[in-house]
């Protein structure tokens, strides 16, 4: 009843290409980002800030990073994690380095900036090299940026332990201290960032994407240049990462050695991606907000419920938990939790009279 | 409809959930979090030093009655030895008990870094008993950081002295050539400075090697190892890592006895697998080794004869679970402490900070606390968190650990400076404001 | 120079063929399915632990404990397994052929494990035989569960989408082994030679370090790819398998049911990824991080092409003696050249390899040339 | 009944002596032919005759190896298939080749993607420039999507359309790019009459209203001798009739391979 779209016609072209072409649909994410921005501040706690808000938000961003390269343009990557360092990293340097910028929201672009780029170089070889060929071919570039940032000791600043740390952040003058003021500059970066994506994909470069993705040959016959239409895939979405990759760096680590962007981190999002759903935007931040909960929720539930076993076996069964869900959700709907939700909206439309 | 009743039914088991976990917490208890692994690659190593910790928290319980009265409520949470899920425990944690967490053990070099940047927030000490930044011993600038009985840079000096000792003196290392084989993570790293330092001074070469998580592949290392024949190889191993070094050490013929482990390379899992190929390797020692000592009978009487140890009796008075004791055992004792300052109650993590950094253990009050023979007295001051800077060296005779030297002290000379420079580098860098420890009580 | 370098070489050669092995689960399960199945280290380790702990000396309650609940679980779902399946047979329809072999596979599996968990209960430690043979029936009975529970389910789904399958199956693995068995570790003693030899000690200062170890290892592994491919080539199984491979559908018109194909390749792979777990784990010893050996087939996958099992081997020599040739004497000079902190190239440099070479021949070594057609 | 019979005096693309194999199999052999602007014109032949494979030769997608094709009379080197298309060549495939995660409406306007010029800062706005040119080149998709009409399925996802609306909806990407040549792999295989007539009847008229050379390959044979002005014979990759329909029809060589089957 509440969530009809009849009645609600579209007169101009303008009116027909907006985000939310529904009108409820725009008053629910409205009423999200108000929530989001004014109400969470008012009673989280640290605890959900920087272990659910947080990390949820920042993995949500990477995962729209590479649900651009993998949902939207067809190829798989596992090397999320090396170009989240490439961000982390660069933003690190440019912080350090030119105190007079001393703007997080300059540090990040820079960082994204930066993993655009290397996102390009190791996106060259996706013109010859495809399907998982190309997935584990990506993983020589996870392995070669862990690597170098471990060894090239100008990039960590000399510290004798590889590991480093930034402090006393600022953007355009609001100092960045407490976990409500982080959450706040993450939302918005990522809010903002969000829309970007969307005019993206909803685009002419994001049609360039989607067809490359179903159909390479064809796409280059009507006049797709494959090459530069994966390039400019691998440096949007690698510049989303980068950008993710600096702010939980920045914002969520604080201290942080290579291994922070390990292999792990690639297959987490990726994950993120293939649970929330390929090619939606919707899915990146369903799938961040499942992969990042489920182990934490895993991990708390028996002790809620007076249920006491030993550390060991809590870790071990949360591993076959989280696998077995994994595969459960992959049966039950394999394009991932965006197709539970839109389904769940085709009900709402007919809902209560189904027939 | 279904869906209904789901919805119904998660909600109230969230909310019994919340009820039970509130309920729970009693008022006169301390809070004490551990963030330990008993899983993943790093288990054979992460679990007796678990056991120990956990057992002697529930040695304090059940024998004393806690803390001068005030029970001690313990909780695990399995990092896994990552970064992320240590931070993740951490946060969860500390807020925990009538008066937030006492202090916390990262376990992990990486966990400790990154601690480190929110210790001073949170008010919550890190205590890194022989792991960690090495220039956090500076307490005027590193206010919540407490490396106790030893930093790398220490052990990796007392290993020095006594490959100089071995070869007739410090003069005697000119020309040899001595490679670091290391776990590739902060942890791995600490000490290289350390080395670079001392092989300017002495003349010796100094080769760093890598070895990438968790460190079973080390063929080629080994075999440049074997290639470039150095006179000593300094190794920083972590887990699997340790016994595969002295396995492929033993496979390309490196003597073991050349073989000098830090105190984090020299406990039984760590030789064991290797079996015969282990005899004649050496490790530092954090102070303590193996073995049983006055503890242990306490121990026996009142946790494992009732069934209650969490480890079985066998392992009791292994390397590891030893450092378990010694662990928990010092901070028990930095509780008590505060205690004297702040009253027989639970404390924040704010005081403990205070009962740590004037811990002050003596030869007699260790005898009293079962651990003589385990510790050297040590004495924590605002200006050294490290406490004391002593150690030895073992050797593993094929069957148990042998103490093969006197003690040693980390030379002071040499680590000071490095120790300054790194903090204030540090201070800088974050622009932190300087404690004047001269002025603290 | 020369000394080092053959040194060297044998040395990568002689872990390239374990790295074959484990890269062999990868291609079989591929070739016949198109999975690629990221599961096959946590196969590995789940096999390694298994065998270990049953054959290991038996060291207090927990593990007789653990012992007995496999056993007895095992036990009951084979003949849970078992029944269902007389059931099927005389109760609910006529009998197959097919299922009656299967109900007799099954009872066999059920026989072998019913014995083994009755002599455990009373004797402990296992004779390594008779563990490897307890780790085979369980590995068939994985197989089979995977089949039935998960891959039956996503028949036709993106490969994307099967492989982020096999990722939570990997989870799962991890998580149950070390439920099980626990995450010590552990040995598995083989009993290979562990002295170092020298050959040709009067050519080459020093003589040139073979590991005997390593040695008897590859002659396990390479003695397992032949009888691997003499099972591929002269078996009707096996010449079915390859039948799938080419063409789904033309297997399905031949008479052979897609799930049993699916059935025999896991556990054919599982068998596999017990040997690679008995080798490894006699040379490494048994724990966690073997699972993560994986990632060192994957090079050795896309060098080789991911459906040749030739290309495996082949691949996985090249990768195993230019991984550590690289490691020993480019890194050095990467070192000193940009000051770097320590080598450790090796890890990204087989990727880069098998990349460089794909950027020339994007099929992989064997893989047959593709034309593209609209 | 015979073909139209009209001229076109000028030659748009040209094949001479064109032969390609693969690694040993030769699937061309010696083929020349013309296509001249403004005309239908349609290949034929057995399947297997090598009729794809010519037109993935005209659109740059294989690389005959001997021979020549000359385009608005400039001798073409090896190119790219997209720079056949910058060139004004659009095609529909045997098998649909639809991006099938797209709607129609999507799917069409990728084939306006050479005109679609504005970068990537614009895009990510959304506004200005990027936004005036997406409207712009939605009104030129509407019309197609009238010409064609198949405006109720404008949102569908095309993996979910029936067969010959796809195809229809290929033809639509085909057109939306303005093609000077437009090359169709059998666009009516497997429609029923109705749809064919339907096919016809737009290709026709993009013939007639837009003045687009058509290069087709279609097996009814009723059809292409109705459409077509012009008609090139293929057997095991070599040309064995070219002309009218009426001078095909009535090849010896021709009918013996070809129609002598069928007939």
């Amino acid at each position: 009843m509440l969530y009809r779209e009849a009645g609600q016609f579209k007169t101009t072209y303008v009116a027909d290409q907006q985000i939310f072409p529904i009108l409820q649909d725009r008053v629910f994410v409205l009423a999200v980002t108000v929530v989001a921005f004014l109400a969470v501040p008012m009673f989280a706690s640290p605890y959900l800030y920087t272990e659910i808000l947080i990390p949820f938000l920042i993995l949500s961003l990477a995962a729209i990073g590479l649900n651009i390269l993998v949902g939207y343009c067809g190829q798989v990557s596992l090397g999320t994690g090396g170009f989240m360092a490439v961000g982390a990293y660069a933003a690190y340097n440019l912080w350090l380095r030119v105190p007079e910028v001393n703007n997080l929201v300059v540090v990040f672009l820079f960082g994204g900036v930066m993993a655009a780029a290397v996102g390009i170089l190791f996106g060259i070889p996706s013109l010859r090299i495809k399907g998982f060929y190309l997935a584990v071919a990506t993983l020589a570039s996870q392995f070669f940026l862990d690597w170098l940032f471990a060894r090239v000791k100008w990039l960590t600043n000399y510290t004798p332990s590889g590991s480093v740390a930034v402090g006393n952040l600022s953007v355009f003058g609001w100092k960045i201290e407490t976990p409500a003021d982080r959450y706040l500059l993450i939302l918005g970066l990522v809010v903002l960032a969000t829309l970007v994506a969307k005019n993206l994909v909803r685009g002419h470069i994001g049609r360039s994407w989607m067809a490359i993705r179903d159909m390479d040959i064809a796409a280059e016959i009507i006049g797709f240049r494959p090459l530069r239409t994966k390039l400019t895939a691998f440096a949007v979405s690698s510049f989303f990462i980068g950008v993710a990759g600096a702010m939980w760096a920045f914002l969520r680590l604080g201290a942080w050695e290579p291994l922070a962007f390990d292999i792990n981190r690639s297959f987490q999002i990726l994950f993120m991606v293939i649970i929330g759903g390929l090619g939606s935007l919707l899915g990146s931040f369903l799938g961040a907000a499942f992969i990042v909960l489920m182990p934490i929720l895993l991990n708390q539930l028996p002790g809620w419920f007076g249920i006491r076993m030993s550390t060991a076996l809590l870790s071990h069964l949360e591993f076959m938990v989280f696998g077995a869900m994994i595969v459960f959700f992959l049966i039950v709907e394999p394009h991932g939790l965006a197709r539970l939700w839109a389904v769940a909206k085709e009900k709402l439309r007919l809902w209560p009279f189904p027939h | 409809m279904t869906l209904r009743k789901a919805v119904l039914l998660g909600a109230s088991i969230a909310a019994a959930g919340l009820a039970l976990a509130s309920a729970a917490q009693a008022q006169n208890e301390q809070f004490i979090p551990g963030l330990i692994y008993r899983t993943g690659a790093y288990a054979p190593n992460g679990i007796p030093f678990a056991n120990g910790v956990a057992d002697y928290y529930a040695l304090v319980n059940e024998r004393d009655g806690g803390i001068n009265g005030v029970k001690i409520l313990y909780e695990e949470c399995d990092t896994g030895y990552a970064t992320d899920r240590g931070v993740e425990c951490y946060e969860r944690l500390k807020n925990k008990g009538p008066t937030g967490a006492a202090y916390v053990n990262p376990l992990s070099t990486g966990i400790t870094f990154a601690l480190t940047e929110k210790a001073p927030i949170d008010k919550i000490p890190v205590i890194s008993m022989g792991y960690g930044r090495s220039e956090s011993r500076d307490g005027s600038v590193f206010q919540w950081n407490f490396p106790l009985l030893g930093t790398y840079w220490s052990a990796a000096d007392i290993i020095m002295q006594h490959i100089a000792l071995k070869e007739g003196g410090l003069d005697k290392l000119k020309g040899k050539k001595i490679v670091l084989v290391y776990h590739d993570s902060p942890y791995g790293k600490e000490p290289i400075a350390l080395l670079e330092q001392r092989a300017k001074m002495h003349g010796f070469t100094f080769t760093p090697m890598p070895v990438t998580h968790p460190g079973v592949e080390q063929k080629a290392t080994w075999l440049q190892i074997r290639q470039n024949r150095p006179d000593y190889v300094l190794l920083w191993g972590w887990g699997v890592m340790n016994s595969t070094s002295i396995k492929e050490a033993a496979a390309v013929g490196f003597p073991r006895d050349k073989m000098f482990g830090v105190w984090w390379s020299g406990a039984e899992p760590d030789v064991r697998p290797a079996e015969g190929g282990a005899k004649g390797y050496h490790s530092a020692m954090l102070q303590h080794g193996a073995g049983q000592f006055g503890v242990h009978a306490d121990l026996k009487k009142f946790l494992y004869d009732k069934g209650k140890g969490s480890a079985k009796w066998d392992e009791v008075g292994e390397v590891l679970y030893n450092r378990g004791l010694v662990n928990a055992m010092l901070g028990v004792e930095s509780i008590r402490k505060a205690q004297t300052k702040f009253g027989k109650k639970p404390l924040t993590g704010e005081q403990v900070r205070w009962g740590i950094e004037n811990l002050d253990l003596s030869a007699a009050r260790l005898k009293e606390l079962g651990f003589e023979g385990m510790l050297q007295p040590l004495k924590v001051t605002c200006s050294d968190h490290e406490g004391t800077r002593a150690g030895r060296v073992q050797q593993w005779d094929g069957a148990k650990w042998v103490v093969v030297s006197d003690w040693y002290q980390s030379d002071d000379k040499v680590l000071k400076p490095m120790v300054d420079a790194a903090a204030k580098k540090y201070a800088e860098e974050k622009k932190l404001t300087v404690r004047d420890c001269s002025k603290e009580s | 120079m020369l000394g080092p370098f053959l040194e060297t070489l044998i040395g990568g050669l002689l872990t390239g063929v374990l790295y074959s092995l484990v890269a062999l689960g990868f291609v079989l399960i591929f070739k016949a399915s198109g999975v690629f199945n990221f599961a096959q280290g946590a196969m590995v380790l789940f096999a390694a632990l298994t065998i270990a702990r049953l054959s290991g000396e038996i060291d207090g309650k927990e593990v007789h404990l653990a012992n007995f609940v496999v056993a007895a679980a095992i036990l009951g779902v084979a003949v849970a397994f078992i029944g269902w399946y007389a059931w099927r047979e005389y109760v609910a329809r006529g009998a197959g052929p097919g299922e009656r072999r299967r109900m007799l596979v099954l009872a066999a599996v059920g026989a072998l494990v019913g014995g083994i968990a009755a002599y455990s209960y009373g004797k402990g430690a296992w004779p390594l035989w008779l563990a490897i043979a307890a780790t085979a029936a369980i590995m068939g009975l994985l197989a089979y569960a995977i089949e039935r529970l998960v891959l039956r389910h996503l028949v036709n789904q993106e490969g994307i989408i099967l492989f982020m399958a096999t990722l939570g199956i990997a989870n799962f693995l991890d998580g149950l082994g070390q439920t099980l068995w626990g995450s010590d570790i552990y040995k598995i003693n083989l009993g290979l030679p562990k002295d170092p030899i020298f050959l040709f000690e009067g050519v080459f200062p020093g003589g040139l370090l073979v590991d005997p170890g390593e040695l008897v290892a590859a002659a396990i592994a390479a003695g397992l790819v032949v009888v691997l491919a003499i099972f591929f080539q002269k078996t009707r199984v096996g010449r079915a398998l390859r039948a799938v491979a080419d063409d789904h559908a033309a297997a399905q018109s031949v008479g052979i049911p897609l799930n049993t194909i699916w059935l025999i390749v896991w556990t054919v792979s599982g068998l596999v990824a017990l040997a690679a777990g008995l080798i490894w784990g006699a040379k490494l010893g048994v724990q966690f991080s073997i699972s993560l050996i994986a990632l060192k087939a994957l090079p050795v996958l896309i060098l080789g092409g991911f459906t040749s099992v030739p290309g495996a081997i082949v691949g996985g020599l090249i990768i195993g003696a230019g991984e550590k040739l690289s490691e020993v004497f480019l890194a050095p000079i990467l070192v000193k050249q940009f000051d770097l902190a320590g080598g450790g190239i090796e890890n990204w440099f087989a990727y880069m390899l098998a990349l460089v070479f794909l950027l020339f021949r994007p099929q992989g070594l064997f893989g047959e040339r593709i034309i593209e057609r609209v | 009944m015979a073909g139209r019979v009209r001229s076109f005096p000028d030659v748009l693309l040209s094949v001479a002596n064109i032969s390609l194999s693969f690694g040993g199999v030769k699937a061309l052999t010696d083929i020349s032919f013309d296509i001249a602007k403004g005309e239908i014109r349609a290949i034929i032949g057995p399947n297997g005759a090598g009729k794809s494979s010519m037109l993935n030769c005209i659109n740059g997608f294989y690389h005959p190896q001997q021979g020549a094709i000359t385009y608005k009379g400039v001798r073409r080197s090896q190119m790219r298939p997209h720079e056949a298309a910058e060139q004004g060549i659009a095609r529909t495939f045997q098998n649909i080749a639809l991006f099938r995660g797209m709607s129609t409406l999507d799917n069409i306007m990728t084939g306006r993607n050479l005109r679609m010029k504005t970068g990537l800062f614009w895009q990510a706005l959304h506004i200005g420039p990027a936004q005036r040119e997406e409207i712009e080149h939605r009104k030129a998709v509407e019309r197609i999507i009238d010409f064609l009409e198949i405006q109720h399925i404008r949102k569908a996802p095309v993996g979910q359309l029936p067969y010959g609306l796809q195809k229809r909806v290929e033809l639509g990407r085909a057109l939306a790019a303005e093609p000077e040549l437009l090359l169709l792999d059998e666009p009516m295989a497997g429609m029923n009459i109705e749809e064919k007539q339907d096919m016809c009847r737009f290709i026709l008229d993009v013939n007639d209203e837009f003045g687009t050379t058509i290069c087709l390959i279609e097996h009814d044979m009723g059809v292409v001798m109705d459409i077509s002005d012009r008609v090139v014979v293929l057997d095991y990759g070599r040309k064995i009739g070219d002309g009218v329909p009426d001078e095909v029809r009535s090849n010896e060589a021709v009918v013996a391979a070809y129609l002598g089957v069928s007939h």
